[in-house]
């Protein structure tokens, strides 16, 4: 850990508070907390890897993927990462109706993206994979569905953020929470990017 | 009696946010954009690339996974200390999951 | 409850004529925020890093107690042969529960309660970073603790051994609910320890004192920091290892069951990816503490500080590079079964090097044999033993022969017993003054400490043999045909190895007897600075304020405390150290010139809110999905009445200001 | 250990202080105690009695592979523990509070840190060669002569020898062409100075195969295949158990490997392959085949048995009433003598011990007497037959089943009554 | 700050909430539950109506506080949640006839509404003024009312489009409305956002209008159903017909030609140009003819293809009762494996096995064949 002994005015977060790295606690934090995501999402993915032969007398993935729409809808998610920075950066412009507009279209994005997966698993289940039908199966609906509640969760918390902002309640700096929820779902699409390219593209 | 919450107005020692403009955000995104276009290309033509065809799909990944790591989560602008943590919990992850995999013989052909 | 009315901007409230307005006890009713300082109110809400470990530590022990008495009875059920105390399957729950219990109910929130309370103690902060995350950490543990207890009297404890390895796992072969109420209720701890982890390294890189480089930072807040990185990165792993035993138990997926084609050793190898960095993360905290309590006992600096802190982050490190040591009976191929041998055997270098830099402190130093000094000595030879029988089954051929044997069973005490938990109480005895403004008794410190030591070596030395002697693990019941004959036969030690375990009960037990006996009416209070300590924490009273310390600490030295105290006079190469102040002074100064406004976040019940649905979504899961929505709904709501609730409460929810009598007065 | 002098001199420092008495006599107790402690525990495990699983009495090429390996690094562990406690004790001796000044606040000396790490550094290099060479030893598995599959499930093992393509079984060729391999339970008969291979696997949970005489153990997982060298020169009878926790019955679940000359072993193969012979007519073994037949052929096999009644060969299906699918084979049931997971004995304590103790020379010839009938242990052998739940816990019993839908784990009660259980024994003593 | 009448209340409700739990846990039997239930739900609510009514607290005998109170004077304002109970109401009664999700978001309805309205009933007599009303009302309910509203808004969203995409006839029809929806968002928040005019009732305007449209696509493309999508057929359906052939079934199209994590497989089956041979993992000696695996034990067995032109790996299972006549694998391209997983339950001696030709393992189309023995 490199000593960065810098004087002490500059130690003082944009939270107002000491702190002797300058760096602000919240932002550590969520650095942090996706750091250990990539152990969690690293387990699913490498259970899936494992597991993805495993389909004895089943489907097998290349039989059900429908590889132009998990495309069309990763570029939907690769989108909602652009809007998202686009709402950041005019936070931090101080832009409170920009911002407002950006978030609600990236959740709105993030939505279409969540139907397309629920649109996707439907289909799955009608051409015969359902969650217990094999280990493919079992480890393919925990991954994406793993990645698509924390979709899920991220949109809900645009959508308050939206609405925090609107009603001027938001906690601490408003600058640095939408700062931090862009880190979240910005993490969530790199997730995707992997799941996209490992689990569709690459055929078994 | 003042309700209004707590609002701490910014002091403006904020350091200038040297991030990238409106615009490179735009561009970087349509540049990932174009390359998962061209991932999809690959995966539908992997008979005529032979061994490039998983070392290339794998390096676009790697190149889109680290453009919007490094731009879009502007990790490249911030403290080394962010990178640090991130990286720490990647290398650990890459690295225990594949030696996982190979003891259940993952990477034999 | 409701509402009284509030005085109205647009009335001015001039005279005294008009009805006297019954002033508002506060705006909220039942909602208000709790600001309570005193009383039960401020025990159940409070975000303070101090009540937070004593609270901790409490649980804790009474934890430590459960297991102990799990314990006995393995012990009375393998006193003789064909014991009959224990039947086969209550047995199998008692080890299990016993393990999980000491290891995830005992010396984990253990040294979280010594890392809660002294962490922001020794960098010199007036809290942890996110307080209130600090608060929803230890309800979560509370609640997920006692949830894996509830699973006693509903259907019978998790039979399948702490690891619970798959396909016994599965509901065919432990079809009561033992093995859900284990998996979840360790989800629940889980994520406590997740939070505290992120908590605790935010507050160690980014609130530490002015002047506290990295290298001057206490050698146990250096410990505490590996631990919590280890905890970040592990307890995902076995997140999702316990998500599909849940999907595989109660939605019958079918992760692990072998009809499908699964690989069994899937469980094995995520539960050692968690595993071994846990075994780390239970002897790292009390090989800082006895890194702590030796220089001060030695009145020595640590010898070789920063290579005992590299140490500790090299153990941290490759513990993540070794977990296949588990599992070299359980078929791994040759090259991968030599190649984590080679690595668990790195292991023991960085290990040697803390047990060598200790005893080189104490190497020249001036010697007082307190309690936690004998605690601490004890560790060093007990950890020590333990060390080198793990050193001959790091041999992947000799630990196909010792493993699963008493012999790792004898190992393993040896090294969490005589490594963490004696550790463990080391801190208690030398940080009691601190915590609680009481010293503990020394004579009955001393006999305690024999006793533990005793009754320790007495029922894990014969371990050693028994397993030498071919006794398997987890056996209910040794019969006399596989026992040898001869006196000093697998049944001759397992009788000793029974005694010893009552003898270490009676040894724990005047632990207690030794807190009620120095807080009983009429003992006189601890002295500011009982063991003429050495790091920032003494610099506080006992126990200390609300907020610490009055002056953030300017820090110039490693050992900070010391180096206040002492002035080294001595000239070319000769030291000589007078006392130029006393631990009194140093505090007064300190408390001279406080800062003026300090301002400390206020308690919130919005953590124990969210730390309360989870339970509820643990039972939904095991009896009726609707309590799962039910618990979601509650943590949702819960979740966004933090967000939205600042850190300070606005003056509206605190009780008019005490200060003015009439509206005292007038509200009654 | 010249250089330990040396060093010591020089960062000890000159001052001497007296002492209270009182720190003199609890310094001389603890460091009494600490090394009495290490020297008990060294001097008492030296003298431990010869139990049948130790794991330092090898009687084969691999466990005296791993024995050989094992032992030096047991006494470099503790000459390094003795080493490292007196250093301690000295430490904990000489540098007591007498009174002495406050020491030199000495912040560590680099080189006298980088040569503790290079010690031990040392020392492991020297453990870590050595290993890796015996675990690629023990691991290849090329001149194997005899395969045998071992089976585990709960709470008993199964083998079954490996018919080569050339109808030989471990290289000895049957007398007769056999209707079905070999199949026994819970004594596994090897030939004496063979490579023998173990192919194991499991039918529901994780077991070990472990005969800490001749080998380590080696986890037999379901659904993987695993591979265990076993081999001896001693004839002779060795004790094993299963050694991964298995469930309800995992201290029931035990083993042993019988070696056996070649000629011995000959005739053993003979013995399990004659065709079977129907007891005579009218006697109580004739009315125990029926009583098997009604009560017991479900499950368990008995090769070649066929219905007086219909004529039809008797074959059992014990998938459809035990959840692990198989039940112990019975056809030579007394040519063993322990049974229900090899942790009750057949033979009467006398017996065992003439059998169990007797020279690798006579050792053959005894253990193919098989069980006779004053040999045979009654009492144990009845208890079973009354209610085998209650002898060795299992999930037998009809309310714990609706989890592993309706089929029982390990033998169910079977009401037998007690001449049925008469007749019972007087049939299986033929069966050897 | 607890009145006596609250406390009573808040006790009897958590101790009949806890009677509940612990009765339907440890005993059960409906009646009693149902009972206990109803009592606890009706002692919430009226503990909750004291919690929320304001003069619960104030002291009965005190006239003067009574008539000074804040809540004496001003007039409630109007509200829109008694309509909405009603609306709850009507969509109970209605749920009853036609659905009974209906009844289900009708009890949503009503519960949500009469929380609200309580809760603006409350906050209304918060205070004279109408800042500190509005303040109190927004801190309680925000916790509530952000989270709900915003999963709501989602699950909508989510569902009415997914929907739309199952309904649509084609996959490349989806796929294009998938899209073209996407492109539209973009754009339009693009042009929002330029567009620094659009003042909030206009934007509030618009937004009402896209959610009535995908509304009403959800709604339509709900109650017409979802386009026919038909069940792939796998081998082991094929299996059952017994047309494990040599020709190429529908079950064949791109099946996946590799098996990770090959440690846990019972034999390696190899077909190359001198026919069928296998080996076993740790132990590398080639057979061939004769394989013994163990009775009623799942062996994963992987069929790897050298041969040029694809095959089809069977395994003879002599139709004992219960288990099928053969099971086989997709057709295996060359360089390709498959994985199949077997479970013997007859012994291969049994007269049953013997008559049906015993067990095997075939390639359709070629006559050799390993034959497996069973104990």
């Amino acid at each position: 850990m490199a000593d960065t002994a810098v004087h002490a005015d500059e130690h003082v977060d944009h939270g107002g508070h000491y702190s002797s790295t300058g760096l602000s606690n919240n932002k550590l934090a969520m650095w942090m907390f996706l750091g250990s995501e990539c152990l969690l999402f690293g387990g699913l993915i490498s259970t899936y890897m494992l597991y993805r032969g495993r389909h004895s007398e089943n489907l097998g993935p290349d039989q059900v993927w429908d590889i132009p729409f998990t495309s069309a809808s990763s570029f939907v998610l690769l989108m909602s990462s652009l809007t998202m920075v686009l709402a950041v950066s005019s936070a931090v412009r101080d832009d409170d109706r920009n911002t407002k507009v950006w978030l609600s279209v990236t959740a709105l994005l993030g939505a279409l993206f969540v139907a397309g997966q629920v649109y996707e698993f439907t289909t799955f289940y009608r051409e015969g994979l359902g969650f217990t039908t094999s280990l493919f199966s079992s480890s393919f609906y925990t991954l994406t569905g793993f990645h698509g509640v924390h979709v899920s969760v991220g949109i809900i918390m645009l959508m308050s953020l939206v609405g925090m902002i609107s009603k001027n309640k938001v906690v601490g700096d408003k600058k640095e929470t939408v700062e931090l929820f862009g880190l979240y779902w910005h993490f969530v699409d790199v997730v995707w990017i992997l799941i996209f390219t490992l689990v569709y593209l690459i055929p078994a | 009696m003042s309700t209004v919450t707590e609002q701490h107005d910014t002091h403006g020692d904020e350091h200038a946010d040297h991030g990238l403009t409106d615009l490179g955000y735009i561009k970087i995104a349509i540049f990932l954009a174009v390359i998962t276009a061209v991932e999809v290309v690959f995966s539908y033509t992997q008979d005529q690339l032979g061994a490039a065809f998983l070392p290339g799909l794998l390096i676009l990944m790697a190149v889109k996974f680290f453009m919007v790591l490094l731009y879009f989560m502007h990790l490249k602008f911030d403290s080394k200390l962010f990178s640090l943590m991130f990286y720490i919990g990647l290398v650990l992850a890459v690295g225990c999951y594949a030696v996982f995999l190979a003891t259940l013989h993952f990477f034999q052909s | 409850m409701a509402i009284i009315e509030r005085p109205s901007d647009a009335v001015e409230v001039v005279d005294e004529t008009t009805p006297s307005v019954a002033t508002p006890e506060s705006s909220y009713g039942v909602f208000r925020r709790p600001v309570e300082t005193t009383g039960w109110k401020s025990w159940l809400f409070t975000i303070d890093h101090k009540k937070l470990g004593i609270m901790y530590g409490v649980v804790a022990m009474f934890f430590f107690v459960v297991g102990g008495i799990e314990a006995l009875l393995l012990r009375l059920q393998l006193a003789g042969p064909n014991g009959t105390v224990l039947s086969a399957d209550k047995y199998n729950q008692m080890f299990t529960m016993h393990a999980t219990t000491m290891v995830f109910l005992f010396v984990m929130p253990m040294a979280a309660a010594f890392a809660n309370y002294f962490v922001p103690l020794q960098i010199g902060a007036r809290d942890v970073a996110f307080p209130r995350i600090n608060a929803f950490g230890f309800w979560a543990f509370l609640f997920g603790g006692l949830f894996l207890n509830t699973s006693w009297f509903l259907g019978g404890g998790a039979d399948g051994g702490w690891f619970m390895y798959a396909p016994n796992s599965s509901v065919a072969f432990s079809p009561s609910n033992g093995v859900d109420f284990w998996g979840l209720g360790l989800q629940i701890t889980g994520i406590a320890s997740l939070t505290g982890a992120i908590n605790l390294i935010v507050t160690v890189i980014n609130m530490r004192a002015p002047g506290m480089s990295l290298m001057k930072l206490p050698i146990f807040t250096w410990m505490v920091l590996v631990v919590q990185f280890l905890l970040l990165f592990a307890i995902p792993v076995i997140t999702v290892a316990l998500f599909m035993l849940m999907f595989q138990r109660s939605f019958d997926a079918t992760f692990f069951s072998v009809e499908a084609g699964a690989d069994p050793l899937l469980w094995q190898h995520l539960f050692w990816i968690f595993g071994h960095p846990e075994v780390y993360i239970l002897v790292l905290p009390s090989f800082g503490i006895v890194s702590e309590i030796l220089p001060v006992f030695s009145k020595k600096p640590l010898f070789g500080y920063p290579l005992v802190v590299f140490s500790g982050a090299a153990i941290g490190f490759v513990g993540w590079g070794v977990w296949a040591h588990h599992m070299f009976a359980s078929g791994l191929g040759p090259i991968s079964v030599a190649a984590f041998s080679v690595a668990t055997m790195a292991i023991a270098i960085p290990t040697g090097v803390k047990i060598v830099n200790w005893t080189l402190t104490m190497w020249g130093g001036k010697l007082r044999f307190t309690v936690p000094m004998l605690y601490s000595v004890g560790v060093i030879v007990q950890f020590t033993i333990g060390g080198l029988s793990g050193v001959t089954h790091s041999v992947a051929p000799s630990d196909t022969q010792q493993t699963d044997t008493y012999y790792i069973v004898a190992h393993f005490h040896y090294v969490i017993f005589g490594g963490a938990v004696l550790g463990l109480f080391a801190g208690m005895y030398y940080w009691w003054p601190k915590m609680f403004g009481k010293m503990l008794n020394e004579r009955l410190g001393r006999v305690n400490f024999w006793l533990t030591i005793i009754g320790m070596n007495l029922t894990f030395g014969p371990m050693h043999i028994v397993g030498l002697q071919g006794q398997p693990r987890r056996m209910y019941v040794w019969t006399e045909n596989r026992a040898g004959d001869g006196f000093f036969n697998i049944g001759f030690w397992n009788l000793i190895a029974s005694i010893g375990s009552f003898v270490l009960a009676l040894g724990i037990l005047l632990f207690f007897v030794n807190i009620y006996v120095s807080h009983r009416k009429g003992t006189e209070k601890a002295p500011l600075d009982p063991w003429d300590a050495r790091s920032l924490e003494w610099i506080t009273t006992n126990p200390p304020k609300e907020h610490n310390f009055d002056r953030l600490p300017e820090v110039g030295h490693l050992d900070e405390f010391f180096h206040r105290k002492y002035e080294d006079r001595g000239s070319d190469g000769h030291h000589e150290f007078h006392q130029i102040a006393t631990a009194e002074e140093v505090v007064a100064e300190e408390e001279n010139n406080a800062d003026g406004h300090i301002h400390l976040p206020s308690p919130s019940y919005w953590p124990i809110l969210l730390a309360f649905s989870l339970p509820i979504m643990a039972y939904g899961v095991i009896y009726n999905v609707f309590l799962v929505i039910g618990g979601a709904v509650l943590g949702l709501v819960s979740f966004y009445g933090w967000g939205l609730e600042p850190h300070t409460a606005p003056e509206d929810d605190y009780d008019p200001p005490t200060g003015t009598a009439m509206e005292v007065a007038a509200h009654g | 250990m010249s250089h330990e002098k040396v060093h010591y001199r020089t960062i000890c420092n000159s001052e001497r202080a007296t002492s209270s008495l009182e720190n003199m006599s609890s310094r001389l107790f603890r460091v009494a105690t600490t090394v009495a402690g290490v020297a008990a525990t060294t001097v008492l495990a030296g003298c431990a009695s010869d139990a049948p699983q130790d794991t330092w009495k090898p009687a084969g090429p691999n466990a005296q592979k791993i024995q050989d390996l094992q032992w030096p690094i047991f006494l470099t562990a503790g000459i390094v523990g003795v080493i490292v406690m007196a250093f301690i004790a000295f430490c904990v001796v000489k540098y007591r509070d007498r009174g002495q000044a406050i020491p030199d606040q000495a912040h560590g000396k680099a080189w006298l840190e980088y040569l503790f790490i290079a010690i031990p550094a040392v020392i492991l290099t020297a453990i870590a060669i050595p290993t890796v060479g015996v675990v690629m030893a023990l691991n290849d598995t090329d001149d194997t002569e005899c395969v045998i599959n071992v089976t585990g499930q709960q709470w008993w093992w199964e083998y079954d020898y490996e018919v080569g393509a050339d109808g030989t079984i471990c290289g000895y060729a049957p007398s007769e062409v056999a209707a079905s391999p070999i199949i026994t339970s819970g004594q596994l008969v090897i030939p004496a100075d063979t490579k023998v291979l173990l192919r194991g696997t499991s039918r529901d949970v994780i077991h070990s195969y472990w005969i800490p005489r001749l080998n380590g153990k080696r986890d037999m997982v379901p659904g993987r295949v695993h591979f265990l060298r076993l081999e001896s020169d001693t004839p002779g009878i060795y004790a094993g158990q299963c050694t991964e926790f298995c469930g309800l019955s995992h201290a029931n679940m035990r083993m042993e490997t019988v070696v056996l000359e070649s000629a011995h072993f000959q005739q053993w193969i003979d013995n399990e392959l004659e065709p079977y012979q129907a007891p005579a007519e009218g006697g109580l073994a004739a009315e125990g085949e029926t009583t098997f037949i009604a009560q017991c052929s479900r499950c368990h096999q008995v090769n070649g048995l066929v219905d007086p009644g219909n004529g039809n060969l008797v074959v059992s299906y014990p998938d459809q009433f035990v959840y692990s699918g198989a039940a112990p084979n019975l056809t030579n049931f007394l040519g063993r003598n322990t049974f229900a997971g090899a942790t009750w004995d057949l033979l009467t304590p006398e017996c065992r011990t003439d059998v169990w103790e007797s020279s690798p020379e006579e050792f053959g010839d005894k253990y193919l007497a098989g069980v006779s009938q004053d040999c045979l242990n009654e009492i144990d052998l009845r208890e079973w037959l009354r209610n085998a739940p209650a002898k060795k816990p299992m999930y037998a019993d009809p309310a714990m089943l609706e989890q592993s839908d309706g089929k029982v784990r390990g033998m169910p009660y079977l009401g037998l009554s007690e001449d049925q259980i008469d007749q019972l024994i007087a049939y299986l003593l033929e069966r050897k | 700050m607890f009145t006596t009448g609250s406390k009573l209340l808040f006790g009897a409700s958590g101790a009949s909430l806890v009677g509940t739990l612990l009765y339907g846990i440890l005993v059960g039997g409906i009646m009693g539950t149902v009972g206990l239930v109803s009592l606890t739900t009706g002692l919430i609510f009226i503990a909750g109506i004291n919690a929320f009514i304001r003069d619960a607290n104030v002291a009965s005998d005190d006239v003067s506080q009574f008539s000074g109170s804040a809540a004496a004077a001003p007039r409630p304002a109007s509200s829109v949640w008694p309509l909405v109970v009603a609306v709850g109401g009507a969509l109970i009664a209605l749920g009853v006839v036609i659905h009974e999700v209906l009844t289900i978001t009708g009890l949503v309805v009503v519960l949500a509404a009469s929380a609200e309205w309580l809760l603006q009933g409350w906050a209304e007599s918060a205070s004279s003024d109408e800042s500190h009303n509005s303040e109190v009302r927004g801190r309680l309910a925000y916790t509530a009312e952000m989270p709900v509203a915003a999963a709501i808004g989602l699950g909508l969203i989510v569902f009415m489009f997914s929907r739309v995409m199952l309904g649509v006839p084609t996959k490349a029809s989806t796929i294009i409305a998938f899209s073209v929806v996407a492109t539209i968002v973009l754009i339009a928040g693009a042009m929002i956002s330029r567009a620094r005019s659009m003042s909030a009732p206009r934007m509030f305007g618009l937004f009402a209008v896209v959610s009535a449209v995908l509304l009403a696509g959800g709604a339509v493309a709900g109650f017409n159903g979802e386009r026919e999508i038909k069940e792939h057929k796998t081998t082991a359906y094929y299996a059952e017909l017994d047309k494990c052939g040599e020709k190429e079934i529908s079950a064949d199209e791109h099946a996946s030609q590799t098996v990770a994590g090959k440690a846990n497989s019972s034999a390696e089956v190899t077909l190359d140009e001198n026919g069928l041979s296998y080996t076993r993992p740790g132990l590398n000696m080639v057979q061939s003819g004769v394989i013994q695996l163990p009775r009623s034990n799942a062996n994963n067995i992987l069929f790897r293809n050298e041969t040029s032109e694809p095959r089809r790996f069977i395994a003879e299972m002599a139709n004992v009762d219960g288990s099928p006549a053969r099971i086989c694998t997709a057709l295996v391209e060359e360089g390709g494996v498959q994985l199949l997983t077997v479970n013997y339950s007859a012994p291969s001696f049994d007269p049953v096995v013997e008559e049906s030709g015993g067990y095997s393992f075939v390639v359709a189309g070629l006559d050799d064949r390993i034959e497996v023995i069973v104990p």
